[in-house]
């Protein structure tokens, strides 16, 4: 049953040290910000997180790899002009990282939520980030055996929810929402907006509601995005 | 395809509007396309609007028009180089696990990309240059190399110290194995077809000045 | 959870819809639950709206509501018995390898199903009797095996031959090994923990009548 | 770029003898059954068929496995109570079938799609239908080897098509639809309503146009549905 939340502080209050933490968003579009600086300020450590990049300037994901609760991060992405917390910490030995070819770590992720326990993909293959990992020759070309991810915890944003916790998202900041949400086994979810129940077209929700633990709904002008419509 | 080798001999080497210019002349009508983050990005710019070309995003979006100016910005709407951009009738979302589907399945016709390095066998290095001190950092690369029916990459020819970028075997560790079919530079055009590398075009050297400071056999069209 | 063994030796053997009653009663408040085509379809006529329960069903409908009758008929919207249903507020959609994937992947908290016969480890072989002429035809029956938190089956617990369908191991094909957790008869209920089958009640037949006919250890709870 | 028949009959007639010929639907929501008509018409023989099922009555893809067009099946339920065609060729030898259990078949479509060339699955383990593959064991389990399938062709049933090809569904109807669509490669739909493209909102769409070859329009008081909003 969908737990609504009254504030992103008590939405993230759950999550303990030694988690995995999936992290949406692309960039700032589909950031849960306010929940990540609600996990910063939870201060559970030792976390593993699970997210595309490694933070940028000393905002939202850079914050919490600052505050020296990350000790492991897997993305695709890691270096940016502005992901001088990261390269710091990575530089100095004092994080773990775990470099995934953005669509494998999605697929990862899908896997986790899917119940897929493996599947060969050619990307990679060939190439360093194949090294170590098992590969496989279908019809002639050569894939690579990745494995699932799953996380403790997600932290999602997300455009709506009903009052059961059926999610739509808004435009590219979709990206890694859905797939995270069904691989954890919490999902907290933040959106614009809650509506009630039977409000949301059955045939546009692109989250079905048992994937979505807690939900807060955090104030659209308080985000970092336009005004949403 | 069939092709005609010319030396531009009084061209001037191509700039970074050119090469991106002839990129969108090349790219079938109607074709399902990415352009990688960086300088093909430009490539865009130069697509006319009755190509029927589709762009698709990474990030989740398949129909991506230009960039976003002004009161059109959409933190929420942005490309796989997270600049805000528009969309166009037509345009859908989906997240990153169906975006990914979409390029690893084979759906796109052409990406196109930035390279440190090409191999005469279309070996692609584009992703890290291997550095003791770099922070590996991979995106979308290797998705994009194996993905598309055809990959497209675009660089200068020769490195700073004037070494070939083109090379008989990459040193620069590998994005993909095998992808590449087509190198736009600055100087010339290279069609790879089949483990061999045809020269279709030069911009003001010749072939022969070409065969001398690239390693790699230069086949051309008669 | 903790149980106590009652003999009900003076009830009646459950019919079907005391049997669907039982198993209504027992899913535990606002599950996301599946029932198998035949037998269990029968069970959503007894759970109370108020129980928050929220049905799938595997062809791709979250939410799914009671029976569709009369104008309400629609044949776009079916059960996987292919029963017309209806839509409840905050049903939602979706197609078939994400319906699974939210079976495979865990998601559901009870599926119950029919049985042919269940091991005394929680084997569970529905799918097939396994006769030489018998066309093979397995539906989403061994996805819903693996994939539900807990299975529940229900059934006879004798064949029309009297033997019994709570066996030592299956003798008709598998559909998944290991999975079943309760077994719903028409003359008890079995709950299976670690290995071991405990009898949570019976139903006209006394537990030493049961251990005669039921070639199973039967353990009882205190 | 999208062609648009004109009927049914010029929708198909590019599916050549021998092909594997994906088909969506599940009962009769989703089933595409004029493409099924018109291809019964065309008479390609030789072919593979991949569907939920293996026909019903006399009707649609009974009627198609009745005029000896269809050598071979791959669907997870072909009996039925109505399914006297099936049962007879396949008793009779005329049709060879291969039973795949129902998230196996979906998943393994949703593979043909995603370049993915295999993953691991638990479904089946241990039962009568994994016998020949390959196993494996994962953190304690055993899990299935499952490849992918991919059509030449699909047939799909979608509700609203634009002018692009991108489609949109309805209620339990978009079952296989998706995922056979984005497996096949040429996919030829028949919707209900062609509407202008941008007048579907890019949320909401379910299958993309990159996905979709061929729409022709059947009337919707045609379709075996209820009348469509």
């Amino acid at each position: 049953m969908l737990n609504i939340a009254q504030s992103a502080d008590e939405a993230v209050s759950v999550i303990t040290e030694g988690s995995t933490v999936l992290i949406g968003g692309f960039g700032t579009a589909g950031q849960p910000i306010e929940l990540i600086d609600a996990l910063r300020r939870h201060g559970a450590g030792n976390l593993t997180v699970v997210n595309n990049n490694a933070g940028n300037g000393d905002v939202g994901l850079a914050a919490l790899l600052g505050a020296g609760l990350v000790t492991r991060i897997i993305c695709s992405f890691p270096r940016q002009v502005d992901s001088y917390i990261f390269d710091e910490l990575y530089r100095s030995g004092k994080i773990e990282l775990e470099v995934v070819p953005q669509g494998t770590l999605a697929e990862r992720i899908r896997a986790g939520g899917a119940g897929i326990a493996g599947f060969y993909t050619r990307t990679s293959a060939g190439t360093p980030l194949a090294v170590g990992k098992e590969s496989r020759v279908f019809e002639g070309k050569e894939y690579v055996l990745e494995l699932p991810i799953r996380g403790d915890f997600a932290l999602v944003k997300a455009h709506r929810s009903d009052g059961m916790g059926n999610l739509v998202y808004r435009k590219t900041a979709r990206n890694f929402g859905p797939i995270m949400a069904a691989a954890a086994n919490a999902s907290i979810v933040q959106v614009s907006e809650i509506v009630e129940t039977g409000a949301l077209d059955p045939e546009i929700i692109v989250t079905p509601c048992i994937y979505v633990d807690t939900v807060v709904q955090i104030d659209a002008d308080a985000t970092h995005g336009k005004a949403r419509a | 395809m069939s092709f005609h080798t010319v030396e531009n001999l009084d061209a001037a080497p191509l700039d970074r509007d050119a090469m991106a210019k002839l990129v969108a002349q090349d790219i079938p009508a109607n074709s399902f396309v990415n352009l990688g983050i960086g300088q093909p990005t430009k490539v865009s710019d130069f697509l006319s609007s009755d190509s029927g070309v589709i762009l698709h995003t990474e990030n989740g979006m398949l129909g991506m028009g230009p960039q976003a100016v002004g009161d059109a910005i959409d933190l929420d709407l942005i490309n796989a180089g997270k600049i805000p951009v528009t969309e166009l009738p037509g345009t859908s979302y989906f997240h990153h696990a169906d975006s990914f589907a979409m390029m690893r399945g084979g759906h796109l016709d052409v990406c196109v990309m930035g390279a440190f390095q090409v191999s005469a066998k279309g070996d692609l290095a584009n992703w890290s240059t291997g550095g003791d001190d770099a922070i590996p950092a991979v995106g979308g690369a290797m998705d994009l190399a194996v993905g598309a029916k055809d990959v497209y990459t675009m660089m200068t020819l020769f490195a700073k110290d004037g070494s070939s970028k083109l090379v008989p075997e990459c040193t620069y560790p590998l994005t993909g194995l095998g992808c590449v079919s087509r190198i736009y530079t600055d100087v010339a055009t290279f069609i790879l077809e089949n483990g061999a590398v045809y020269v279709r075009e030069t911009f003001s050297v010749s072939l022969e000045e070409l065969r001398s400071r690239v390693p790699v056999e230069l086949l051309t069209y008669p």
